[in-house]
């Protein structure tokens, strides 16, 4: 109990956000029940794969690494993953495919970025390049799935109204494992000892190295496993939210979710509410396209998220503080 | 302890012009490599490239060899084909710049694709308009295309030296907020009269008069790029006001100390180099389509971060590395069209040539000495 | 494409060849394509062309190849591969090369061109050049109007690429045989934001199909390449698929080139490309084109397996609506 | 091996007086055979025999491209002694340490820690071994709390997984009071002072079984009273039997605490001596290889008209709580001011508004015709403010950057190093080949980056060109922390010539025999105002030390 009151005492800030968030919701639900659902039910479709590539970026700059590879990453998934799912005619190989290319993918960052100390950001620029070229060079048409990720719902929460409804009532597997994620590598980052170590190993590897923990294998376990992540959305991408792998498939997410990355100031579940506000913003600029009314041209209503994060960003807290060895590969004194 | 440490030479230069190495008295060849440790490397690089990519290429069933001689004729030697590759080249060298120059004050800009798209539009409209006045209308139209790219980087800088919005947020969202904007003008206010009863998303051609031409096999444009980056080159290397960008890059809170206005230099550099992406633009409107559409930015502001990075950062070299993505690009249709290979391989070759180019293990490998821990240059990734 | 290395490298395998070395000869008929930056695998226009000229080809034992264009600045370029080669009859694919198109064809009077989706300007009289168009708006219109007789919400969505001339008449053209066939009908309408990928989007297409059947539609219209397959398949996943809600494909019988639409796949509002590709090339190596544009067949696909979902009195209405489309009786009132 | 066998109870114990006690000490060392047993494990002390031969280091070679760095170093630490290193900057101390701890793999000799003579891969492996380090540069994680840091890298779990800092948090209230190093487990790193950090990181040093503790230039951040505090529990550590390396650049800690020194020259060790048998000139002899002046002698001082006023001024810290609070001075031409306090007395942030890096809330400065005020840090400098900053590594140079242009770093755009906007660079060039002659920076060359100069080097880089444009104003603030005697001479040496060329000095400075040595008149600050001014002549240090700590 007084654990519970501490830790809402320490997180006031983002305790009534999220509640005046959560009530503006149900009120717009009471005001057009009609449209409200399915809008954030859009929202949060619009995310999940942010979310999840959001949370790669996370952990990868937690630790110090700057992952800007995640497009290619994600990219390289929904590839390998659409295509042995289409070949093996199984989706589980296939999503287990997905995955483990995000983890590839992840270990070619880890061993170019980290092991080999080539500059971060063109370690990243390198993996996005071969993923666009190597997925739409061997790209074969004609293909399609054997199946399809199915739907769930979770017991009791999806009575929950409203929110049952948009988070846990018929969403697929992977939107739920998203949420889950998000909770987890919260939890993981700032109450787990491997937590403690990443955030040591990301804001002051020096300082980790005379603890004791070894630095470079420490980065390089998370930008890979972090890559399984990716992976997961990748195949969300081409399994799950379509059924069809297609050049840059992909759209830029991967580096929406960095900006998300920021936004949530390099925390989990900060990140999670931010791309839920991006996925909000888009499902109102498409309702507000389509429910017409508006002389407002679709091409600049299309803007509108965009330019709600900058405002967003430039009225409040644009400044955050990023860990603070991101981007420095770490070399001992004698290297 | 003293005068012990002679050998340790200076760490290359990240492009300003330094002092040259200190001589070493090694004998010979090896002597001579050694000294130009960076060129083998990149030398060496390149050739593992393209070796894995004929690798790919074998596999799909085409003698390499030929591929890459495809490529290069397509390129270089073809009737005009060099042409057309000075003509990718130089919007592919100021995008290039675009992304060094904020990159040397620690922002990595990623918006150029935003940054071009507007100067394109408003360059091509402008010099449509004043097309009648003849090469002054190209002047025009290219200053207008660089006043606005500037006003974008003048959004990122303002947004992050002010506020503290993170460049590499603003950029992005810029990217799509840019891309929307165009496409509304295009379909509507700045549509071209004979586009409108088409639909075609593109505003009215420019006079043949405001057109930049090629003189003597030489685009303007390029000529444009390359007297640019050689400015840039300069003053980022030789002037104060090149000091203080290098300053800031290199450490902050010294440049502080030492009375450079942080600020203004960060929105300076943003401005800069978004302008420089504009006239990128505004010379694709006025030189290759000779209009704007939407499909003019293509890849070229993406393409812009990999040729600052196989730059080092260093002004005067995006002009190798934009030639070289120039020949790539170019070629690969060729290739296409003799051999089938999918034009794709040029991603592929390009990402392996970077890859390659940036491995400081490489260079360990070659030499047994410290890997170069100099790195590219440091984005604030960050702050 | 990859597939590109079998399609090119070796022609055995299609019925034509890729030997280009004998186009200067009389006797050889060698057609090259060139795609607006797109790719010839893209279940959709670029795809259809690439068929038409395909089936060309193999009919007339011909030559043919095909280059996908990368960047915008290179149309001019790709087109000249072909006629520094004496191809016979180059097929441009896109109304983004209008221009070029144009100026390629008066630059190369010996060779003929046809340009897909290309409305050339008034006054163009070129004889080596015929631009093939589509009446969009009559698919989208009799589409529509299936989706009209259709629907038991009254609640139609469309979900689009971008908002470029051919997608518009299709989605004006089935609004108003839409509101043609019941009145009470509200048609939503999202174009995919302004974009380089608006074409190449499926999991937004998705997602703006699945908002809408959160919103009572349920006859989704899918017109944009992929972003609108994104559309269709998502429909085809949702509950009450092919019973209760559906979709209706664009371009070509969708049928065919996603079947993963099936499920919920009543039709397509087809542009017959291929056919018309075909037919023009195969007048373009007899004769004279019949003018500067040629007009294409537009449809709609057949019901496949929803022949006996479809009720016979839709079924008959929809026929007498295309019959009067065709023989001029009915406007679809679509202007753009 | 039982629990009755007496360790010195650290409250019961009064703190060994200095000298005496280590001199006792070291003779119970060198004549008692009879072994102290001591029990195993407990409290984090080792198992051994006082006396035994802990730590043997032979024949260690590391170089670095081509600086030796250590040649051939052969030495050892018996359990429970106290051992210095000495050595003037880039002497090589550092490094024959961090190659105790793992963190540099030597190229040649052995490590033998207990006699386990295996090499040591990293330091993990060394804590494993039973070494602590405290480093030289702090390697605490800012962002983290004390309890954070301290367990880092043996973190206690609950499951296996979640962090325990319950269990962290005792921890380290138990040590603090163990040892009498007082810290709240739950502050950030990033909020305490840097004494306080130095305490951490000690503690955390001490957090695990500990044999051989080194300590790498500890008290270069430390207050008098600190360095006390601390010098009191290395005593106390010895006697219980962990070993010490003790690296530091004060004569007079090593002799007050150390049992024996090493010097080292070179990355050579010139020297061993017990310190019974030396003093301090002795030991700066064998450093430098010279004879070196340990006391500054200066004419006194002949003040002009004021060139620094400071009015009622008022600033505030990084948090935004006020730190210089009413605070007013005045400096004349030709006189050194010495601002004596304990750090975190709004010292830092007194020196970083009057170079315009920082906002003034309210109050009056001038420096001559220039209100300060409103300053930048570019119209101090142009109207003669000269500043040798706190932080070198972070204010002072560009690491990345050559000594040449480091030496113009505020100067780069005025005649002669720059004609209408364009670097000159003979000029740049000419300029840093005559400073770095005339103020002795060991370099390869003026291009040589900055950044890969020793500490003291990199500070005569700062003061040099600080003191080359003439200012007005000198304001140097800790201008020898971490300095070796050698370079200590020399800078105080300059800005006594300063002074006497005219210019005004204030020094900054918590190095009490600093301020005394140098100034003409003291300042003595608390809580970000002066409580105390006096001339050098009337000081008494004990009475300024009772100011200092807040007694007025
Ligand atoms: N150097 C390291 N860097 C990062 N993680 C490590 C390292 N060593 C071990 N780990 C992980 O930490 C966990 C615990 O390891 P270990 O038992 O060696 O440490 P410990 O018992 O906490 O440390 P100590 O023995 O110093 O108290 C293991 O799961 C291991 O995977
Ligand atoms: N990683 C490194 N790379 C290159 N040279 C180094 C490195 N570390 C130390 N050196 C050089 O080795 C020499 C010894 O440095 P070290 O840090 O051991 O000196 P020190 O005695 O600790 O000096 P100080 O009193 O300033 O701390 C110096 O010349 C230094 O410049
Ligand atoms: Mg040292
Ligand atoms: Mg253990």
């Amino acid at each position: 109990m007084e654990r519970l009151s501490t830790w809402a005492s320490k997180n006031r800030t983002p305790l009534v956000i999220a509640a005046a968030v959560l009530v503006a919701a149900y009120a717009f639900n009471l005001v057009r029940g009609d449209i409200a659902p399915s809008m954030f039910g859009a929202a949060w479709g619009y995310a999940i794969p942010l979310v999840l590539a959001a949370l790669v970026g996370v952990i990868g700059e937690r630790s110090g690494v700057v992952n800007i590879g995640i497009e290619g990453q994600m990219l390289l998934a929904a590839f390998a993953g659409f295509f042995v799912a289409a070949v093996s005619g199984s989706m589980i190989v296939g999503v287990l495919a997905g995955i483990g290319t995000g983890l590839v993918a992840g270990g070619f960052l880890a061993v170019t970025a980290v092991r080999w100390r080539m500059d971060q950001i063109i370690a990243g620029v390198v993996l996005n390049i071969i993923a666009t070229g190597l997925t739409s060079f061997y790209l074969v048409s004609g293909q399609s799935l054997p199946g399809v990720i199915p739907n769930v719902s979770v017991p009791l929460l999806s009575q929950i109204p409203l929110l049952g409804e948009v988070f846990f009532s018929g969403r697929s597997v992977i939107a739920l494992i998203a949420i889950l994620a998000a909770v987890l590598v919260h939890l993981a980052l700032f109450h787990s000892r491997w937590g403690l170590r990443t955030r040591a190993v990301g804001e002051y590897p020096s300082a980790a190295d005379t603890a004791g923990i070894k630095v470079e294998r420490l980065r390089m376990v998370n930008v890979t496993l972090a890559g399984s992540l990716a992976g997961l959305a990748g195949v969300y991408l081409s399994m799950d939210a379509s059924s069809t792998f297609e050049r840059e498939m992909t759209a830029g997410r991967g580096f929406l979710a960095l900006a998300i990355m920021i936004m949530g100031a390099w925390r989990p579940l900060r990140a999670f509410s931010m791309a839920l506000f991006f996925g909000f913003v888009n499902a109102t600029a498409s309702q507000l396209q389509q429910t017409g009314g508006f002389s407002i041209p679709p091409q600049l209503t299309a803007t509108l998220p965009y330019v709600a994060t900058l405002v967003v960003l430039a009225v409040a807290a644009g400044r955050v503080r990023p860990p603070g060895a991101v981007g420095q590969p770490y070399v001992k004194k004698d290297q | 302890m003293s005068d012990t440490r002679t050998e340790e030479a200076p760490p290359p230069s990240d492009g300003g012009p330094r002092e040259p190495e200190a001589p070493k008295d090694r004998a010979g060849l090896l002597a001579y490599l050694i000294g130009h440790q960076s060129g083998v490397v990149i030398v060496v690089a390149l050739v593992i490239a393209l070796l894995i990519g004929a690798a790919l290429i074998r596999y799909q069933g085409v003698n390499p060899w030929y591929a890459y001689e495809v490529l290069l004729r397509g390129a270089l030697v073809n009737d005009g084909a060099l042409t057309r590759t000075l003509q990718k080249t130089a919007p592919l060298v100021l995008t290039g710049l675009a992304v060094v120059l904020p990159l040397r004050v620690g922002l990595f800009n990623i918006g150029a694709q935003g940054q071009l798209q507007l100067g394109a539009i408003f360059g091509a409209w402008v010099a449509y308009v004043a097309g009648g006045a003849g090469f002054l209308g190209a002047v025009l139209g290219m200053l207008v295309g660089i006043v606005f790219g500037s006003v974008v980087g003048l959004l990122v800088g303002v947004l992050k030296a002010y506020r503290g919005v993170h460049e590499v947020i603003s950029t992005i969202m810029l990217n799509y907020i840019v891309a929307g904007v165009t496409f509304w003008l295009v379909v509507g206010p700045l549509q071209g009269e004979s586009s409108r009863t088409s639909g075609i998303p593109q505003t009215e051609s420019i006079p043949e008069a405001a057109r930049l031409d090629t003189v003597a096999g030489v685009p303007v444009g390029f000529a444009v790029a390359v007297v640019l980056a050689a400015v840039c080159w300069w003053v980022l290397g030789r002037t104060t006001f090149g000091f203080r960008f290098n300053t800031v890059g290199a450490n902050k809170e010294a440049a502080r100390y030492a009375g450079v206005p942080i600020n203004r230099v960060v929105v300076l550099s943003m401005l800069a180099g978004a302008g420089l992406a504009g006239l990128a633009g505004a010379l694709e409107a006025l030189g290759t389509l000779h209009r704007f559409e939407p499909a003019i930015v293509g890849s070229l502001g993406f393409d812009g971060i990999t040729i600052a990075l196989l730059a080092r950062a260093n002004p005067l070299a995006t002009i190798p590395a934009a030639f070289l993505v120039g020949i790539l690009r170019t070629g690969a249709a060729g290739l296409q069209f003799q051999t089938g290979i999918a034009p794709e391989i040029v991603d592929l070759l390009l990402a392996l040539i970077l890859l390659m180019v940036s491995i400081p293990v490489l260079g360990k490998w070659l030499f047994r000495s410290r890997a170069d821990k100099q790195s590219v240059a440091t984005t604030s990734w960050g702050n | 494409g990859g597939d590109t290395g079998s399609d090119t490298g070796s022609g055995d395998t299609a019925g034509y060849s890729t030997d280009d070395s004998n186009c200067a000869d009389e006797e050889v008929f060698c057609i090259g394509l060139v795609t607006d930056t797109g790719n010839v695998d893209d279940k959709s226009f670029n795809q259809s062309a690439h068929e038409g000229a395909e089936a060309a080809a193999t009919e007339l034992e011909g030559v043919y190849k095909y280059i996908e264009t990368q960047d915008a600045k290179d149309y001019a370029a790709n087109m000249a591969q072909f006629t520094d080669n004496s191809y016979d009859a180059i097929v441009t694919v896109g109304f983004l090369m209008t221009e070029a198109t144009v100026a390629a064809a008066e630059e190369n009077p010996e060779t003929k061109f046809i340009g897909v989706d290309q409305g050339y300007p008034e006054g163009t009289e070129l004889t080596n050049l015929t631009g093939l168009i589509f009446p969009e708006d009559q698919a989208g219109y009799a589409a529509g109007f299936l989706a009209g007789l259709m629907t038991e919400t009254d609640k139609l969505g469309q979900v689009l690429g971008q908002e470029i001339p051919p997608v518009q008449k299709f989605a004006k053209g089935f609004e108003n045989g839409a509101k043609a066939a019941n009145d009470a009908v509200s048609v939503q309408t999202v174009y995919h934001p302004a974009g380089d990928n608006a074409f190449n989007d499926p999991v937004w297409g998705a997602g703006e199909a699945r908002k809408q059947l959160a919103q009572d539609v349920d006859v989704v219209f899918g017109a944009g390449g992929n972003t609108g397959n994104g559309a269709l398949q998502e429909v085809a996943k949702a509950d009450g698929a092919g019973e209760s809600v559906y979709c209706i494909g664009v371009d070509t019988d969708q049928w065919d080139t996603v079947p993963q639409a099936q499920p919920c796949l009543i039709t397509s509002a087809m542009k017959l490309i291929t056919k018309g590709v075909t037919d023009t090339l195969m007048t373009a190596e007899s004769g004279e084109f019949e003018g500067v544009q040629t007009v294409g067949e537009a449809g709609i696909a057949p019901y496949h397996d929803f022949e006996d979902t479809i009720p016979d009195d839709v079924k008959s209405q929809v026929e007498e609506i295309v019959a009067q489309l065709q023989d001029g009786s009915l406007e679809t009132g679509v202007t753009l | 091996m039982s629990e009755s066998t007496s360790r010195p109870e650290s409250e019961g114990t009064p703190h060994p007086t200095r000298g005496d006690t280590s001199q006792s000490h070291l003779a119970d060392i060198a004549t008692t055979d009879a072994a102290l047993e001591l029990p195993p494990e407990q409290s984090g002390f080792g198992e051994g025999v006082i006396g035994e031969v802990l730590l043997d280091i032979e024949g260690l070679s590391k170089s670095f491209g081509s600086v030796h760095a250590n040649r051939d170093i052969t030495l050892n630490v018996r359990r429970g002694e106290i051992v210095a290193l000495l050595g003037e900057n880039g002497a090589g101390k550092s490094t024959l340490v961090n190659q105790i701890f793992g963190l540099i793999t030597p190229d040649r000799g052995t490590v033998s820690v207990k006699g386990d003579s295996t090499p040591i891969k990293d330091p993990r492996d060394a804590i494993r071994r039973g070494v602590g380090m405290v480093h030289q540069h702090f390697q605490l994680v800012p962002v983290m709390t004390v309890a954070e840091n301290m367990v880092l890298g043996h973190e206690s779990t609950r499951a296996g997984v979640v962090l325990d800092l319950d269990s962290a948090r005792r921890m380290v209230r138990e040590l603090s009071e163990k040892h009498g190093l007082a810290v709240d487990p739950d502050a950030e790193v990033d909020d305490l002072p840097v004494g306080t950090q130095q305490r951490v990181e000690i503690l955390k040093a001490l957090s695990r079984r500990v044999d051989l503790l080194i300590l790498d230039e500890p008290t270069a951040v430390l207050t008098p009273q600190e360095t006390d505090e601390l010098l009191g529990v290395m005593r106390e550590l010895a006697n219980s039997g962990t070993s010490i390396v003790f690296i530091t650049h004060k004569l007079r800690e090593v002799l007050a605490v150390a049992d024996r020194v090493y010097v080292l020259r070179q990355g050579e060790v010139v020297g061993e001596v017990a310190t019974k048998e030396t003093d301090a000139t002795g030991l700066a002899t064998m450093m430098v290889g010279r004879e070196v002046v340990l006391s500054i002698d200066k004419e006194p001082a002949t003040p002009g008209e004021p060139v620094l006023e400071i009015e009622d001024l008022h600033v505030r810290d990084d948090r935004g709580l006020a730190a210089v609070d009413g605070f007013s001075l005045t400096v004349n031409a030709g006189e050194i001011v010495g601002v004596a306090g304990v750090e975190g007395n709004g010292q830092r942030e007194l020196v970083e508004a009057l170079a315009g890096m920082r906002k003034v809330v309210s109050g009056r400065m001038r420096l001559g015709d220039l209100d300060l005020t409103t300053a930048n840090p570019y119209q101090t400098h142009h109207a003669g403010l000269g500043h040798v900053p706190e932080d070198r590594e972070k204010h002072g140079i560009v690491g990345s950057y050559s000594i040449a242009d480091n030496l113009v770093l505020n100067e780069f755009d005025q005649a002669p190093y720059a004609k209408s906007g364009v670097r000159q660079f003979d000029a740049v060039r000419e300029n840093a080949e005559r400073l770095r002659e005339e103020f002795d920076i060991r370099s390869s060359g003026v291009f040589q980056t900055a950044g890969s100069l020793s500490g003291g080097n990199k500070q005569k880089v700062v003061v040099a060109r600080e003191m080359a444009f003439k200012p007005k104003l000198l304001m140097a603030a800790q201008p020898t922390r971490g300095v070796d005697v050698g370079s200590i001479e020399f800078i105080h040496r300059r800005i006594v010539e300063a002074r006497d060329e005219g210019a005004g000095v204030l020094l900054v400075s918590a190095e009490l025999d600093e301020i005394l040595s140098l100034s003409d008149r003291i300042a003595v600050v608390h809580g970000g105002t002066v409580v105390a001014e006096m001339r050098v002549e009337d000081a008494d240090r004990t009475e300024i030390g009772r100011l200092m700590a807040g007694d007025h």
